[in-house]
């Protein structure tokens, strides 16, 4: 009995109960933690597609300032940011690049659809010149609706986006 | 396996960490004590102050806190500490960390904002971790072509470089990490090597536009290092050394130095904002121009040891303006002989490892640090960028004679017996 | 100071041969500014850098292009207002003011004079709401966020007026041909006066922060100068013509509606560098208060606002071309019309496409850190431009 | 600066109260504005939609060498049917007039607006003369039109004025229409440096090859478009 305590299978198994306890203990709060971390650091590139851009700048401003949330849009660089916000149509000669701008982007990344325009093309839906919404080129995550959207959807959009980091598993 | 996020709840976590420590004491005691007695057994212990470290002395300091002490003293004298906690890197973390979080809510209310609210329920205390936590998870990309070592190693450099600048900072009187008859003049022998860094890394990135940034953080440091150091050759002519410890202590002697040389501390401050990068002078990262300068290719953790790099350089500066024009740790005495009246029988021995003058030094070397600081974050509020040849005009012409002209002021001084060893104003 | 012709050829030479023959082409280093760049918004142009001067630079529009002017064809008049206010959602009333004017001239519709009024007061503000705009641009195009926050918090006082003046927050589509919308809501008079009054003690505020700020002096004086000839051969318009001492304003060349019963003057610089084309905006937007002061004291009391429409309105065949000045200078729409409810074709004459000329011609010559400075003064809104 | 300005006030104040005072009389009004279109429809030949009644277009259509004919009829019209037509745009007609005699044609002169129609060939020289005896020193925008009827492409300068005063209202229109199966027109990028990117949008948005112009090119649209000029009629958008 004495041996078959001190199996090697045995053993084996203790290391694994060990590890597996050493994972649950640590991968729930750590990805917690982390995903805390993504949730409130959204930093968006500054990718302007068109006229939703005004109403965008106006959310960074004094009254609906988006710094609350932690999102500051002062970045310059796309490799430090996390989400892009295709703030409004998408033309034919855009296209290209915002797909190059979504594949430039480190992990994670997320993409919000602001406005009617990148929802589905909109107003301009049968416009020769723009495609009938953004989820063709890229992944969308949260779609904000409006012709421009407030900046009060904007925000409503972001913590919508928030929750869904939230319940994101972390890789 | 792995459990989900989702599924985490408080309770589990519990009992999950109950499971692991029970787990760790039982391999601890069956395992690790029994090892540990057998090495010692060998092993000769140190000695302090007469006393043998024994593993007894461990478990009783539990019960007596008092006879752990003489450790704890002798731990707060190794080189390692200092380097490591008190006037090394930790601090000097901590006040970069204070002054990221400072910065973004104080340029909000100038700008009428709120700032940081949500994270962290308290004025968003914790924004500054999350911004962590996220750039430690964020995927770092490596242009292809890129020189990867130095892509690698610039922002470890830049990090280090940055911290061994705070090595030669003294918070207080003794605590300094290297404290050398050379101090200032190591202090700017190191602060040469950023735009080195910033040269290497630009070019590195094969990229158009870390290029240009890198060319121009390597002109615009060089254009401010020359009023940079004449600035501080005044302060050391009124000094007569160039140990940082022993500037304060002239200045503790007479008086604050700022106030014999107000156009040096001008001109230190305007070369430390170039220095620093910050808004007036912060070319190489200008965003409309140059999309993010020097930084452009980073991502990730690299940009967020880059960030770090930066503010414990601000720190640096700081600190070397207060130890330079502001009298370093001198201040009155406002703290009390000691923290807590007859602490000899108190259980916890704070009493016997707090030192009244110490405490002091430290108190308003960090308050007024903070003050310069604060100073410091103030241009980016009201200030726009500036032009890359007004830059280097001002450098070059304006502030070296700026310079010039309050060393001469200091050379009347000492020759006119003003200051100096036996001056007047020698207390 | 070479005229405008050398500069013309020498940006065509270094644009167009030596990328060909590409021997001096290893000294400049060719820089693509946008579309995803801080200092570009929607909009990309191609400079060529010989050390730290800008030697070539060819504007790159059409990123937000996308086919009014077609689509227009295919609505009515009255379909036609809600698409044609989107290329510059903080100006719509603007954009649709020279519309309905053209529009009425084609139809022939005459617009109550209470209607006239009105339709005059939500132009001004949305002048103002543009213009703020713009300046909060222009701050952070040079690295002062301080100032891109205070116009931008300011701006939401205007549109809280004018949301209650219209209904909706940017695009109002409130000025329509034969009138507005709608009447002005109870008590509006008094709370645009009182904000007119905040904005006119924060404009004090601007030039003190920002305006009079020595290294704001410093970059944009005596920079990229336009002179008067330029300026003219160019056709820009706008606060760039009114900065190089041409003081051409629509409003007082061509009053349209209750224009000429206003007493205004035209604010204009003599110097056209960079500092004229961003101070005349803000000269602008104080004159544009006094405006809106004359227009809430002679507004008769009470009246109709809105002349009776047909259904579907359509008038004689015939064009017209009808012009106001906007944020952005002179903005015109010439539409033809073939007797049908819908136009025949419209086009739409923009005072940034227009403005967009004067970039290569300026930008050519000067440094790098002088792009965002020279651009955004031209008061370009890349999104009308390319319509 | 105040006094100039006050004295330019004035003169177009004056000048706009003939306009604006006609504007608020409203049977009048009426009737002037339904009655100007009415005759300049008839050569002008704008609208697609009636057939050409016109014998100018046609006739410009199929020869592009017999103004004379109509040209009387375009001339009259207008100072028929207009009761008053302004003195000072009729000025600056005769101006053009003397100079060029039966090379303009005049479409119609309404207040403010003046339109005239020339051959390509004759538009350089017109706009030459416009530029530098006349004082028309930019042009606001270049519009093309497609008139599928007539299998040609109109394509209008929008003149205007900074240099001289009393034309800061004024807006000539000067036209000159071509063939479509093969668009091409005489460049004024030489005499109007304003009409670079217009020019270039006409081209892109008409197909209307601009002879002389240095950059015939992509302008506003995607770098692989590869259908016909948008703005041509025969361009469907799609559902439509």
């Amino acid at each position: 009995m004495k041996k078959e305590l001190l199996s090697p299978t045995n053993f084996n198994v203790l290391a694994s109960k060990l590890s597996d306890v050493l994972v649950k203990a640590l991968d729930a709060p750590l990805g917690y933690a982390i995903n805390w971390g993504r949730v409130w650091s959204l930093w968006p590139v500054h990718l302007e597609t068109a006229c939703c851009s005004v109403e965008f700048g106006a959310a960074s401003g004094p009254r609906y300032d988006v710094e609350r949330f932690g999102i500051i849009e002062a970045f310059g660089s796309l490799r430090q940011c996390d989400l892009i916000v295709v703030q409004g149509t998408v033309t034919r000669k855009m296209a290209p690049r915002l797909r190059m701008v979504y594949d430039q982007m480190p992990e994670p990344k997320y993409v919000i659809a602001m406005g009617a325009c990148a929802i589905t093309g909109g107003l301009y839906i049968d416009s020769y010149n723009v495609l009938p919404g953004v989820d063709g080129i890229v992944p969308v995550d949260v779609y904000v609706p409006g012709c421009p959207p407030r900046p009060e959807t904007l925000i409503q959009g972001t913590m919508l986006l928030q929750e869904k980091i939230k319940r994101s598993k972390i890789r | 396996m792995a459990s989900h996020p989702q599924d985490f709840r408080f309770g589990g976590f519990v009992v999950s960490l109950i499971w692991l420590i029970f787990w760790i004491l039982v391999i601890v005691a069956l395992v690790g004590l029994p090892l540990i007695f057998i090495i010692l057994f060998y092993v000769p212990l140190p000695e302090v102050d007469g006393e043998v470290l024994t593993p007894y002395l461990f478990l009783t300091s539990i019960l007596y806190p008092q006879s752990a002490i003489p450790v704890i003293e002798t731990l707060l004298d190794t080189t390692l500490f200092k380097v490591a906690v008190f006037p090394g890197f930790t601090y000097a973390a901590l006040i970069a960390a204070a002054t990221i979080f400072i910065e973004r809510k104080f340029l909000a209310k100038m700008q009428l904002r709120v700032g940081p609210l949500y994270a962290g329920k308290i004025e968003g205390i914790l924004q500054l971790l999350a911004d962590g936590l996220k750039l430690l998870s964020k995927e770092i990309i490596i242009p292809s072509g890129s020189d990867k070592l130095i892509f690698w190693a610039a922002p470890i450099a830049f990090v280090a470089t940055a911290a061994a600048v705070v090595a030669l900072i003294p918070a207080a009187p003794g605590w300094v990490v290297a404290d050398i008859d050379v101090g200032l003049l190591a202090v700017f022998a190191i602060l040469g090597f950023f735009p080195l860094i910033a040269l290497l890394f630009s070019w590195a990135s094969n990229s158009k536009y870390p290029f240009i940034g890198g060319l121009r953080a390597l002109h615009q440091l060089i254009a401010f290092e020359i009023p940079f150091i004449l600035s501080a050759l005044s302060v050391v002519i009124l000094s007569g050394t160039l140990n940082l410890t022993e500037v304060v202590e002239s200045q503790i002697q007479s008086y604050w130095f700022i106030f014999f040389l107000p156009i040096s501390a001008f001109v230190f401050y305007i070369s430390s904002l170039a220095e620093l990068e910050r808004i007036p002078f912060d070319l190489p990262e200008a965003e409309a121009e140059i999309v993010a300068g020097w930084l452009t290719e980073t991502s990730g953790m690299i940009y967020g040891l880059l960030q770090l790099g930066s503010y414990i350089k601000t720190y640096a500066l700081a600190a070397l303006f207060v130890i330079l024009f502001l009298g370093g740790w001198a201040g009155p005495q406002i703290f009390p002989a000691e923290i807590i009246p007859e602490s000899t029988e108190a259980v916890i021995p704070v009493g016997e490892l707090y030192e009244q003058t110490d405490a002091n030094a430290v108190f308003w070397f960090t308050l007024k640090t903070f003050g310069v600081i604060m100073l410091m974050l103030l241009p980016r509020g009201i200030s726009p960028r500036i032009r890359i040849d007004i830059l280097l005009h001002t450098g070059w012409y304006k502030l070296i004679v700026l310079a010039f002209i309050n060393m001469f002021v200091a050379l009347a001084l000492i020759y006119g017996g003003v200051l100096g060893p036996g001056g007047l104003l020698v207390r | 100071m070479t005229s405008i012709e050398e500069k013309f050829e020498e940006s065509k030479r270094l644009g167009l041969q030596i990328v060909k023959e590409s021997a001096e082409e290893d000294r400049l280093m060719t820089l693509s500014v946008g579309p995803q760049h801080p200092g570009s918004g929607h909009f990309r142009f191609v400079i060529k850098l010989d050390g730290d001067y800008i030697v070539y630079c060819d504007p790159d529009p059409g990123y937000v292009h996308r086919g009014e002017e077609k689509m227009c064809e295919y609505r009515n008049v009255i379909q036609n207002i809600p698409h044609l206010e989107r290329p510059v959602i903080h100006d719509s009333a603007n954009i649709t003011y020279s519309y309905s004017l053209a529009v009425e001239e084609l139809v022939g519709i005459e617009v109550p004079r209470r209607g006239q009024f009105i339709r005059a007061i939500a132009s001004e503000l949305n002048r103002q709401v543009y213009t703020l705009y713009w300046l909060a641009i222009y701050g952070i195009f040079l690295g002062h966020s301080t100032m891109f926050m205070w116009p931008t918090g300011d701006r939401e006082v205007i549109i809280d007026l004018l949301e209650a003046l219209t209904g909706a927050r940017v695009t109002h589509a409130y000025n329509i041909p034969g009138g507005v919308r709608n009447d002005m809501p109870e008590g509006f008079r008094d709370r645009c006066l009182s904000q007119i009054r905040y904005l006119q003690k924060r404009f004090k505020e601007y030039e003190d922060i920002f305006y009079n700020n020595p290294l704001f002096r410093q970059r944009t004086e005596g920079v990229a100068v336009l002179s008067k000839e330029d300026a003219i051969k160019l056709g820009v318009t706008g606060s760039v013509v009114r900065a190089s001492s041409v003081p051409f304003d629509v409003r007082k060349a061509e009053p349209y509606d209750i224009y000429n019963e206003i007493d205004f003057k035209v604010q204009y610089m003599k110097t056209g560098d960079c500092f004229a084309r961003s101070y005349v905006p803000l000269l602008d937007m104080q004159e544009s208060c006094y405006i809106i002061e004359q227009l809430l004291d002679k507004m008769p009391a009470s009246g109709e606002v809105r002349a009776k429409l047909q259904p579907n309105p359509k008038g004689p065949p015939g064009e017209s071309y009808r012009r106001v000045e906007s944020g952005r200078g002179a903005l015109g729409y010439y539409i033809v019309s073939d007797g049908t409810p819908k136009p025949y074709r419209v086009k739409i004459s923009v005072g940034s496409f227009r403005n967009m000329l004067a970039l290569p011609f300026l930008l050519v010559g000067q440094r790098l850190a002088d792009m965002p400075a020279v651009y955004w003064s031209l008061n370009y809104w890349p999104v009308e431009a390319d319509r | 600066m105040s006094a100039n300005n006050k004295e330019e006030l004035n003169k177009v104040a004056a000048g706009s109260q003939t306009k604006h005072s006609s504007s608020t009389s409203d049977d009048t009004a009426q009737q002037k504005q339904q009655q100007p279109p009415a005759p300049s429809t008839q050569p002008k030949q704008i609208p697609a939609k009636p057939s050409p009644p016109s014998a100018t277009a046609a006739a410009s259509a199929a020869t592009t060498t017999t103004p004379p004919p109509p040209k009387p009829s375009l001339a009259s019209p207008p100072a028929k049917t207009q009761p008053e037509p302004p003195p000072f745009e009729k000025g600056l007609v005769e101006q053009l007039k003397s100079k060029f005699g039966d090379m303009v044609k005049v479409v119609f002169i309404k207040p403010l607006r003046i339109k005239i129609q020339v051959e390509p060939q004759d538009i350089v020289g017109v706009a030459s003369f416009l530029r530098d005896s006349m004082g028309f020193d930019h042009a606001e925008s270049v519009a093309g039109t497609d008139y599928p009827k007539d299998n040609q492409i109109e394509v209008v300068y929008h003149l205007g004025s900074y240099s001289r005063e009393e034309l800061a209202a004024h807006i000539l229109w000067l036209t000159a229409r071509t063939n479509k199966d093969d668009a091409r027109l005489p460049t004024l990028i030489n005499i109007y440096k304003s009409v670079e990117y217009h020019e270039r949008e006409c081209y892109e948005m008409l197909g209307v090859y601009f002879e002389g112009h240095p950059r015939n090119e992509r302008f506003l649209l995607p770098e692989d478009w590869a259908d016909i000029p948008p703005l041509r009629k025969d361009f469907r958008i799609k559902g439509r």
